[in-house]
């Protein structure tokens, strides 16, 4: 009983995600699976951040860079041309061990690049070593200066993607392969892969959901709630506040970068509008709006507001709704659209002063 | 008093001008209640926090059973079994009493941050073991039947002794008490002095710092006093209720 | 690096800097008597520099400038009334989605009541092309009323909040609110006022800046953060330190761009400011214990 | 607990359900007339960093496709316009550019407007079998050339080549280069410093400042700092009206010259007296009245100009242009093909020759999908806070 209600969300989740694929093939409207992919991706995101700022009680203005930094690492892996390499003794060597793959671009041109399958990995390794680096000075800030500190990050990451060639500055990397997974399941929008993708975001999602209650649930979970509550009560307890700080900013980052890596090769190209403040600040309010301490508040709001406005639903008016959307729910609403049984986690959050 | 099992020497601690603990030594036998009494701002919290480690001293050393702990992360200072309550309770407002309780057993617990996430098998058998133990000390203090309260909930009283049941599940060798009876009636304080006698009786040594001389001189083994961050008397309570230093004080000079 | 260069170099970095001193100062206003940062700010300076530019055609220049910051103040104050004040003792975090919500709004609000074209405002003394000379080096007499313009508003605000009943009235609140209150104060009224006198402060900014910057709907952000920037550089809450490191930060630019790539510019002062969290968590000029005191 | 199990599907389906209608509405309604419309989707940067774009694409797009509608339409049938304003950035544009493929069907879709969002969906648009008619600048959109992907505004080396030309014949020779760090100027920095050593001329710096850079006299004083002869900037941002000020405030006394991407007033009237005197290649929409008549653009770009103006009373900009020779290219190609089928149309496209737009007069062929020359630009200058035919 009490594992049933535990993952109620998972499971209410994959229903209504069964469900909702049967009728829109039924529907033949399967195109609206395209935005759902997408929006599941970005929702990892705000997976991740709800269990850093819900939980743990750490503000990050920095989230699009992880998301970022993961794609673009997957994406300058398997962009980069190594053609020139071959007959490079290691080249061959990583080819032959099938690190490298071979493949022809449309317009007929040879490429030798990284295995995708492999730079996915790379993706999330890169970015959660750099979420540590960077976790370790800054999550000692609190309040305002943390804000500054994961701004300022996020500042750094987007500037780094403007000026570095390699990046493809202003316009992004394109031309990213799909990611092959085995073979018949591969990552990737054409048309024909849609309702496959669709399940593999939801998977991924899913898994993330999972992880993201077990630990809520476990003593590293109860750590990181009384952290929250009370830092001072939880220290003197034994919780090594600032060790959970920094491995929960972390698992957030990883989940950001596998979010940015799997979209990145859904689009096939990833740009420098993925890291920008406003993407950070969207990430933070979709999480706020869905109840910060609620996984499946923010999963919800995440998918929800990101399918919105990836539809285009507002046309020019699409950052006026959501800046409407996420007032009107921080006044009227604070716990969150959804209230679920921890909506006095959520209050607390939203209502105790952290001054003093 | 052969190898005390808590010891500073020399404590030294500034706030910007002021002079909060000047060269404390204080010894705290083992199974003893200790307490630290002062008129407010003697700085007898500020030694609480050094030992504790929530601020470092500018000098002096803190040993605990011979070795030094000075500057110690409160986290490390805990895992070697000295348990505190605070000043104002600080329990965490949104967790049941159950939850805080088990809180106390962090420290006890092994799983891990990853292990929680997999939620292996063995993080399941630990939050039973630990959610039993937390159960036993409950009713130990006659609590068990708020467990499944939130701690915001309870009357102020009822929240220290949450804090207590909090500390003790730490099973630690040496509770600190930050004035346990600040704000508690007569009866609750009777209660309290019992409490305490109770667990320094189960050989977990107590110092404690408090405002309520009754208090302190029928419970404590032996009392130090500070007056602006020093330490002017020491020994046991008939002698300090004695001293003239003391008297003057707390008393004023034409008492003396 | 020829001295006239090096010359240059600072005058194009007091430049920046002082546009981004003046920005600052409207956080600290509101920081202080409230401890929200206030990122509407940025939509303040555009505002008042949007409703300027659009009287300065009727009216001559110093009228639109007083009218514009009027109209900002009151916009401020509303803004408090209708969104800060329902959520008063709320977490941080609540308060930072609040008042990002408002500048998103701002912000749109702007590209529908003007467009997304860019606009100026004439320049208060000369032209666009009027310079003044220094040790060989050159820049625009605008920058002169920039500086002028922060300087007489720090220097009004110390007077402000030392020497009237008010400005006392709202270090009390900073300090406790709650003793604040017992001694009479209506903190409301104090918090309402906060904001109207950073939204003012805000747009007089956006018009001195409006020529050398020029104005269109979407740069307030960019300015609200480096505005955030150094007020967190220069100590939270603290007007003075904020317009020196805003001058700093300045010159940290402009001397970063005599050595590296432009590109990177951002990067180099980012990182700066990150290693002063590090090592200086209450910024250049705060002091410890407050610090403390105010992060946590 | 089932409360909340209930709670949740309900408001996840009443979501989508709220969704799915809101989606139904969001399609514009065809206009009355007895044939069914041609449907052609568009993906402009209306707002975001890049709305002095978007804002006059879209104007013009609808603009033009009225007019087109009132004089019957092509080949007998209505344009349907379904516009989407992508905020410039890449992963909307693909999100927009699947939706208008899957479930509008489109024949094309017009813009986006810069040209990473071109390139991130240039090859969906050539999987896709979808004509896409980019309003972004850069050369690589059609080079390799994507059998489905065309761009209206002209080539970037034919705007660097033309400025060489002119900095070749006033001997200056020793250029410093800024570009704005968006697409457009990216695009052309490579432009220019690819063509500058066949004229002859040295790039002694080149420099790419922020989008929405504030303030550019540190970045000038580093170019005065290399003495250079002549100062190139390359980008669309509003930020030239701060190149031309600055420069004259830090008396960094050498000639300006802009891109194409100048071609727009406002940016003059924002620099006020500094711009004056600066050179910039730009196709002939800004100097259509003082065209001789018997110019073969005349017509064209006045009629454009004024019915523009008079329909939204703001000043015409070149950008504005770019979504109407896209239309305008497809319209023919449309007639020409006969019908509106993708593969025809595609083929009639690249058939199209001497098109007149408000970019120039177009020749495309099969390997060339842009079809303008260096005929396109006219050289023009700054005179008193107006536009004016380069003369030396």
């Amino acid at each position: 009983m009490i594992l049933l209600r535990r993952y109620a969300v998972v499971l209410v989740g994959a229903v209504a995600v069964v469900l909702l694929q049967v009728v829109l093939s039924a529907w033949g409207a399967t195109y609206y699976m395209t935005q759902i992919t997408m929006s599941a991706y970005y929702s990892l995101v705000v997976i991740g951040l709800c269990l850093l700022m819900g939980y743990a009680g750490q503000v990050s203005l920095g989230h699009a860079g992880f998301f970022a930094i993961g794609g673009y690492t997957s994406a300058v892996l398997t962009t980069f041309n190594l053609i020139a390499f071959r007959g490079v003794p290691w080249v061959d060597g990583c080819r032959s061990l099938g690190l490298l793959v071979a493949r022809q671009d449309l317009y007929g041109a040879n490429l030798l690049t990284v295995s995708p399958l492999l730079a996915f990995l790379a993706a999330i390794l890169l970015t959660s070593l750099l979420a540590f680096l960077i976790g370790l000075p800054i999550l000692r800030l609190k309040g305002h200066y943390l804000a500054m500190a994961t701004l300022g990050f996020g500042l750094i990451v987007y500037r780094l993607a403007l000026g570095t060639a390699v990046l493809g500055q202003a316009d992004g990397i394109s031309n990213v392969p799909p990611l092959r997974i085995f073979e018949g399941l591969e990552v990737t929008g054409r048309q024909p892969f849609r309702v496959q993708n669709y399940y593999i975001a939801w998977a991924a999602v899913m898994a993330a959901m999972i992880l993201g209650i077990n630990l809520v649930h476990s003593r590293a979970g109860r750590a990181l709630r009384s952290i929250h509550q009370n830092e001072e009560a939880a220290h003197s307890l034994g919780v090594n506040t600032y060790r959970y700080k920094l491995s929960t900013f972390v698992l957030s980052a990883a989940f950001a970068a596998v979010g940015g890596a799997l979209l990145t090769h859904y689009n096939g190209s990833i740009g420098p509008s993925e890291i920008t403040v406003m993407k950070s600040v969207r990430y933070l309010a979709i999480c706020a709006v869905g109840g910060m301490a609620n996984l499946g508040g923010a999963l919800l709001m995440g998918i929800l507001l990101n399918f919105l406005s990836l539809r285009g639903v507002f046309g020019t008016y699409d950052d006026a709704v959501f800046g409407g959307i996420l007032i009107a729910v921080m006044l009227l609403s604070p716990q969150g659209l959804l209230r679920m049984p921890d909506w006095r986690e959520a209050r607390s959050f939203l209502c105790r002063r952290s001054h003093g | 008093m052969a190898d005390p099992l808590l010891e500073t020497r020399g404590l030294h601690r500034f706030f910007g001008g002021l002079h909060a603990v000047k060269d404390v030594s204080v010894a705290v036998p083992r199974g003893a209640i200790k307490a630290i009494i002062g008129s407010n701002g003697a700085g007898k919290t500020t030694l609480f926090n050094l030992i504790a480690g929530t601020i470092r001293p500018q000098g002096g050393e803190v040993l605990f059973a011979g070795r030094p702990i000075t500057a110690w992360k409160p986290h490390r200072v805990a895992a070697l079994g000295i348990a505190r309550t605070f000043q104002t309770t600080k329990l965490f407002p949104h967790m049941t009493v159950l939850e805080n309780v088990v809180m106390g057993r962090h420290a006890r617990a092994r799983s891990g941050f990853l292990a929680g996430m997999l939620s292996l098998p063995r993080t399941w058998r630990e939050s039973r073991l630990m959610e039993a133990k937390a159960r036993e000390i409950l009713d130990d203090l006659g609590l068990d039947d708020l467990a499944g309260q939130p701690a915001s909930d309870l009357p102020f009283g009822r929240q220290r002794l949450v804090e207590f049941a909090r500390a003790l599940a730490m099973e630690p060798q040496l509770l600190l008490l930050d004035e346990p009876a600040a704000g508690l009636n007569i009866y609750e304080t009777q209660e309290l002095s019992r409490l305490i006698l109770r667990i320094r009786d189960r050989g977990i040594t107590c110092l404690i710092v408090e405002h309520n001389m009754p208090l302190v001189m029928t419970i404590s083994d032996e009392v130090a006093v500070l007056d602006q961050g020093q330490k002017v008397a020491e020994g046991p309570p008939r002698t300090i209720q004695r001293d003239p230093e003391v008297i003057r004080i707390y008393l004023g000079d034409d008492h003396a | 690096m020829h001295y006239a260069q090096i010359v240059q170099y600072s005058l194009s970095g007091i430049t920046v800097g002082s546009i981004y001193a003046i920005v600052a100062i409207g956080f600290n206003i509101i920081y202080n008597t409230t401890g929200i940062i206030n990122f509407a700010q940025g939509g303040f300076v555009v505002f008042g520099a949007m409703t300027a530019i659009s009287l300065s055609r009727f009216v001559p220049l110093p009228v639109a400038i007083v009218l514009a910051v009027l109209l900002t103040t009151c916009l401020g104050g509303l803004v408090e009334l209708v969104f800060i004040r329902r959520c008063r003792d709320a977490s941080i975090l609540r308060l930072i989605v609040i008042t990002i919500g408002v500048s998103i709004l701002l912000q749109e609000a702007m590209l529908h009541i003007w467009d997304e074209k860019v606009r100026s405002l004439a320049y208060f003394t000369g032209t666009a092309i009027s310079t003044v000379t220094i040790l060989g080096a050159h820049f625009s007499p605008q920058v002169l009323w920039v500086l002028g313009v922060s300087a007489v508003v720090v220097a009004a605000l110390a007077v402000f909040f030392r020497f009237t009943l008010t400005g006392r009235a709202m270090r009390a609140c900073a300090d406790d609110r709650m003793a604040a209150r017992l001694c009479g104060v209506s903190d409301r009224r104090m918090v309402t006022f906060s904001f109207m006198l950073s939204a003012g402060i805000g747009a007089l900014a956006g018009c001195v800046i409006s020529p050398v910057t020029q104005t269109q709907y979407d740069m307030g952000p960019p300015l609200a953060i480096k505005g955030f920037t150094v007020a967190v550089l220069g100590g939270l809450g603290n007007s003075t330190a904020a317009v020196v490191a805003g001058l700093l930060l300045g010159l940290l630019e402009a001397f970063t761009v005599s050595q590296f790539q432009v590109a990177y510019k951002e990067v180099v002062s980012i990182l700066v400011l990150l290693l002063v969290l590090v090592f200086r968590p209450n910024g250049l000029f705060g002091g410890r214990e407050i610090g403390a005191l105010r992060a946590s | 607990m089932t409360t909340r199990l209930t709670m949740v599907i309900g408001t996840v389906l009443l979501c989508f359900a709220l969704v799915l209608t809101g989606c139904k509405k969001q399609s514009p309604q065809p206009t009355p007339v007895t044939k069914e419309p041609i449907k052609i989707g568009a993906i402009f940067a209306v707002t975001g960093p890049a709305s002095f774009l978007g804002a006059p694409e879209m104007k013009t797009a609808e603009m033009l496709v009225q007019k087109i509608n009132k004089d019957g339409g092509v080949v007998g049938r209505p344009l349907l316009l379904i516009v989407k304003d992508s905020g410039a950035k890449p992963e909307n544009a693909i999100s927009f550019a699947r939706q208008l493929m899957d479930e509008d069907k489109v024949l094309a879709i017009i813009g986006p407007s810069t040209s990473g969002e071109t390139m991130a969906i240039k090859n969906l648009c050539q999987e896709g079998k979808t004509i896409l008619m980019s309003c972004a600048a850069a050369e690589d959109i059609v080079n390799p050339v994507a059998s489905y992907v065309f761009k209206t505004p002209q080539k970037d080396s034919d705007a660097a080549r033309r400025i060489f030309e002119v900095l070749k014949a006033k001997g200056l020779l020793k250029v410093g280069v800024i570009v704005s760090n968006a697409g457009f100027g990216m695009a052309g920095k490579a432009q220019l410093e690819k063509i500058a050593p066949e004229y002859g001329v040295t790039i002694a710096i080149s420099e790419a400042y922020d989008k929405q850079a504030t303030d550019l006299t540190d970045v000038l004083t580093k170019l005065k700092g290399k003495d250079v002869q002549a100062v190139i900037n390359w980008s669309i941002v509003p930020a030239q009206g701060l190149v031309a000020k600055n420069l004259k405030q830090i008396r960094l006394d050498v000639p300006l010259f802009q891109s194409h991407g100048f071609g727009n007033i406002k940016y003059v009237q924002a620099a006020g007296e500094a711009a004056n005197g600066t050179i910039f290649p730009c196709g002939r929409l800004l100097v259509a009245d003082v065209l001789p008549a018997d110019h073969p653009q005349k017509a064209v770009l006045t009629s454009y100009k004024s019915e523009y103006e008079s329909l939204y009373q703001e000043d015409v900009s070149t950008f504005g242009g770019h979504a109407y020779d896209a239309i305008l290219l497809l319209a023919e190609a449309i007639r020409a093909a006969g019908s509106a089928d993708t593969d025809k149309v595609r083929d009639a496209l690249e058939g199209l020759q001497g098109v007149v737009g408000t970019a120039g007069v177009f020749n495309l062929s099969p390997t060339d999908h842009n079809g303008l020359t260096m005929e396109a630009f006219e050289m023009l200058t700054v005179k008193d806070g107006k536009f004016a035919v380069y003369k030396d």
